[in-house]
């Protein structure tokens, strides 16, 4: 089917071996949650922990030059991975946080300002401004910039949807306008599946002066990603979804944002110098990250990086397309199943939500849940996304490098059981 | 865990022909509860009929649990006085934490022993507690709560 | 000397076993900036990961449930390790998350006031108003607080220290008055071991109607520490300080005050209803806890739970109150050395600061590593606390529940053996 | 690693006898550099004599490596044109990215060539290199750098 060995992969990933409700197999399509960990991210993880463990960048004993050296050289291979620099790289809790972090940059230098302090103006917000996202955000990228807006009296505006999933860009050139502040904008959609045109966007939200960001939680675990042709003045993603341990995210800055953005969290390791009355603070990424990180899920992450690396970011991608493909076609082929995203696999992931006539999508993973197919059920923290599409909920199946054609057989056959329990077959 | 044991017939019959749905004229309190994890929405209102009994209104979108559970919570405590209805109340809430081990009593509960099959299911058990934890919000609105209990649940 | 087994203890560290520096067996007293790691910790952690790994509360398949019972019993042990209840407790990434979380309360309330929402007045800072820290303060606990007073325009002060290194109650009654909203003292320091009277300062800053929260990072990991005693509304501490695992955090707060601080971090998980326009948010703890949680970290600090509770957090104390007596006198009998912070053990943790005359805490700090000797120099996050004593960086030990007299020993012939290197034997 | 190669004779003596120590009258530039992770702080100062030789004044407080380098910069570069000087500040900083695998020429580095063993300690790497960011800061400010190589380093 594509240029990876799923079987070998599969073999890689102890939880793959286990069974679920009464032995059956477990069947694991809700990567685009959470994605499972090989046994080199876990090994990597627990080595750093039984002999270098210690604080990193707060000491000069060996331990901590060994921990500080294993935190910096996972920050390189990140960094490697999207082909920015280690400066540009920041480590958060999650993707939330990254996406926080942008949001907070706002927020902050308007409250700075208005105590009279001299913040860069691209930052502050006033009425009038306006905030740009789509209206198929996670709810990681909508809520932290409305709660912007609350705070400074920005406008939010967003880019809505056509009928088939993907963003209406007609009328962009009046959405992004001289009074836009930010853009920020998912790459990859974890509920619709769509792939944006990022770098198009990106480029009219430089084009106005406005600060661009982009949520690559779900396009860079799973195709190659690369800054410099995103033009994003600010990419956000998680660790977790791309095989990396729970408790790590990303933020990948430009040097020029970077610096001319305010703190966010503040305290040990940030600092330049602090008196009783005032501080000084580092140079980013150290100005981003206050207190001791999380260096051994740095580590982990290291090792998912030259995990996905050895297989080839464009072998994913492919092994995404032929998922992506065959999914599609085997949903659609299913009589009372309606698919709720793009139904053509070009600039669409493998992330594929749907509805079933007369069951209510709960009720369809809980179906699936028993027979040992792990999806996911709801609103995919894309709640407005839901409501554009006039559904409750949908059940959504999001393989990974792990999952083969087998697996989506196992998910069709599934939702025609689920039609003849609750007596719905077409 | 078959599925028949989680979805017992008198579920699927509550879910695809509901007791009693719709809004009151005149409700005395009214509690809209969703579960954010899912989006289940349920909207529930009372009111008290010339002879105190409970008026059970009842509106909500979500999976066959939680909407099942609601036309039974219709079916059980229409008509009842507020204390007998919150004793009805409490033996639900506590069958669905009984992690699936609990022998519910029929008497007590009616059409509502089916989810005996749901407390094992942690995730669904807020389905199923939806419409009750509305209930009883709706109840305290509008000042039918009998008072010894109401934090209960 | 104490209730534990000190030897006993040791095997269940795989780190203390390597050898540094060629081949010189670890001595590791860097344990106040941070733990090492039992066995059964990173046993709970990688059996999550597993066999259980899912995006907790997030959804209804078998993992998913599991690892949201995994996530959520992790919280109810390291409540019950408090005194605290569930609900009253918050996962972050660490300390520094927890204490801006605290601090961003007042900013973001004041942010939102100010474009007219209605918030709890307590949160609501204006030029006036002040902010009560001490000169002992981690800078997690004094540079958030700066940030605070910076975006709302309100007076940070402190509480000064005596020259013994112990806080300086005599002007509290001035220092704590009507235009105090929040006072954020540390429970016990990091640099000069000081135990602090928290559960009184509580009760000043209580009597006049300011918020009180308390930096528990020292002592959470040391000593008994029940949240009904301290009295704070906010109580924040590391999981990787007390055996856990590196990124997770910890913030208790009362159910009362907790309801009424505006979220921090939003995004999924943390919300009630979301459309484009407007959200509503969760009750806490879920608040405060927006995307996909450090779920691997907190059944790895569960264990840590489980095995400080075991050993008896009296009676780690109890070792902690032995290795302090002891290694005061190991230090103080040492001629030309001096330690910043107090001199007799009552009150006062392990954490020893000190300086030798005529050679820089770095140098004390690179023998002692030489010996294989494991100890931390500098400023120690707490610069502010080293120019009130006049002295540019100290070296600090800070032994743990591994660590015995014959570690105490070895730092003093270690002292001793700087000072013939750099000839300033006295 | 033994403590001599660390601490070489040179360094301690550098560091007990600091040369040149003290601040210029009319410094055209000047940098202040800490080390955040420990405190070390560095003044250094940078102007030119009649002939255009540089002329260097510092101050600070810090370990042996940290301020002993600054004393070794002041004897290496005090009087040089700034080419010169850059030739060896560049050539310092090599040193201190060795990992303690260079080997050093002692007619570029003179004194700076005992450094060599700090190259193996990632955490005092920064000590020895204070001064040398310091004074590479304070020549741009002065307008006194070589423009070429404004970047390294
Ligand atoms: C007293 C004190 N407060 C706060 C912190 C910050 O903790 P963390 O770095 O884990 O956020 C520390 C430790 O570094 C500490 O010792
Ligand atoms: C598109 C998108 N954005 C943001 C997030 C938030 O990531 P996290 O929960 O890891 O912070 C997710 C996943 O949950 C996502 O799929």
């Amino acid at each position: 089917m594509s240029g990876i060995d799923v079987a070998r992969i599969r073999a890689d990933f102890p939880i793959l071996k286990r069974t679920v409700r009464e032995n059956k197999p477990l069947v694991y399509l809700d990567s685009g949650a959470t994605s499972q960990k090989p046994f080199s991210v876990l090994d990597a993880e627990r080595e750093f922990y039984e002999t270098s463990n210690a604080a990193a960048h707060r000491g000069a004993h060996q331990l901590a030059e060994e921990a500080t050296e294993a935190y910096e050289s996972a920050r390189a291979k990140i960094a490697r991975f999207v082909g920015a620099s280690p400066e540009n790289i920041v480590f958060t809790k999650n993707a939330t946080e990254s996406l926080n972090l942008a949001a907070y940059a706002f927020s902050n230098a308007t409250a700075l300002a208005s105590q009279g302090a001299s913040v860069d103006p691209r930052f502050e917000l006033k009425p009038g401004d306006s905030v740009v996202v789509t209206e198929m955000e996670h709810h990681a990228n909508l809520v932290p910039w409305q709660e912007v807006c609350a705070k400074t009296g920005a406008t939010l505006k967003w880019i809505p949807l056509t009928d088939d999933g993907r963003l209406d860009m007609s009328g962009l050139p009046d959405l992004i306008d001289s009074a836009t502040k930010v853009v920020s904008v998912v790459h990859q959609s974890n509920i619709l599946g769509t792939i944006n045109p990022v770098a198009e966007i990106m480029d009219m939200a430089h084009a106005v002066g406005a600060v661009g960001v982009v949520d690559g939680c779900q396009s860079v675990p799973h195709m190659p990603v690369d800054v410099r042709e995103i033009g994003a003045d600010l990419l956000a993603w998680s660790g977790h979804k791309m095989l990396g341990p729970t408790g790590i995210g990303l933020l990948y800055g430009t040097a020029e944002i970077l610096d001319s953005m305010p703190p966010f969290l503040t305290g040990g390791s940030m600092i330049s110098t602090v008196e009783m009355e005032r501080s000084t603070y580092a140079a980013a990424p150290a100005k981003f990250e206050a207190g001791v990180p999380m260096v051994a899920q740095a580590v982990g992450l290291g090792a998912a990086v030259d995990y996905l690396v050895n297989l080839g970011m464009q072998e994913v991608a492919e092994h995404e397309l032929a998922m992506t493909e065959y999914s599609l076609k085997a949903i659609t082929d299913l009589p009372g199943v309606r698919i709720i995203g793009p139904l053509d696999a070009r600039n669409r992931g493998s992330a594929i939500s749907f509805v079933v006539d007369g069951i209510h999508p709960h009720d369809v993973g809980q179906v699936l849940d028993n027979l040992g197919i792990a999806v996911r059920v709801g609103h995919h923290c894309a709640w407005p996304t839901c409501r554009r599409f006039a559904v409750p909920a949908t059940t959504r199946i999001s393989p990974y490098i792990y999952n083969d054609f087998r697996d989506i057989d196992a998910v069709a056959e599934g939702i025609v059981e689920a039609q003849r329990f609750f007596k719905v077959a077409p | 865990m078959s599925l028949e044991s989680l979805y017992q017939d008198i579920i699927i019959d509550h879910y695809k022909n509901p007791r009693g749905r719709g809004l009151l004229q005149s409700p005395l309190g009214t509690a809209f509860h969703v579960n954010p994890t899912c989006g289940d929405e349920v909207n529930v209102q009372v009111a008290t009929d010339a002879q105190g009994g409970l008026q059970i209104g009842y509106e909500g979108t979500g999976c066959s649990i939680s909407q099942a559970s609601a036309s039974v919570l219709y079916e059980l405590v229409q008509g009842l006085p507020a204390s007998d209805a919150e004793k009805i109340r409490q033996a639900f809430v506590e069958l669905m934490h009984s992690q699936g081990h609990a022998e519910p009593d029929e008497e007590v509960l009616g059409d509502g022993v089916a989810f005996v099959g749901v407390a094992k299911y942690p995730a669904r058990i807020k389905c199923a507690l939806l419409p009750w934890m509305a209930f009883q919000d709706a109840e305290i609105q509008g000042g039918l709560m009998p008072i010894a209990d109401t934090i209960q649940g």
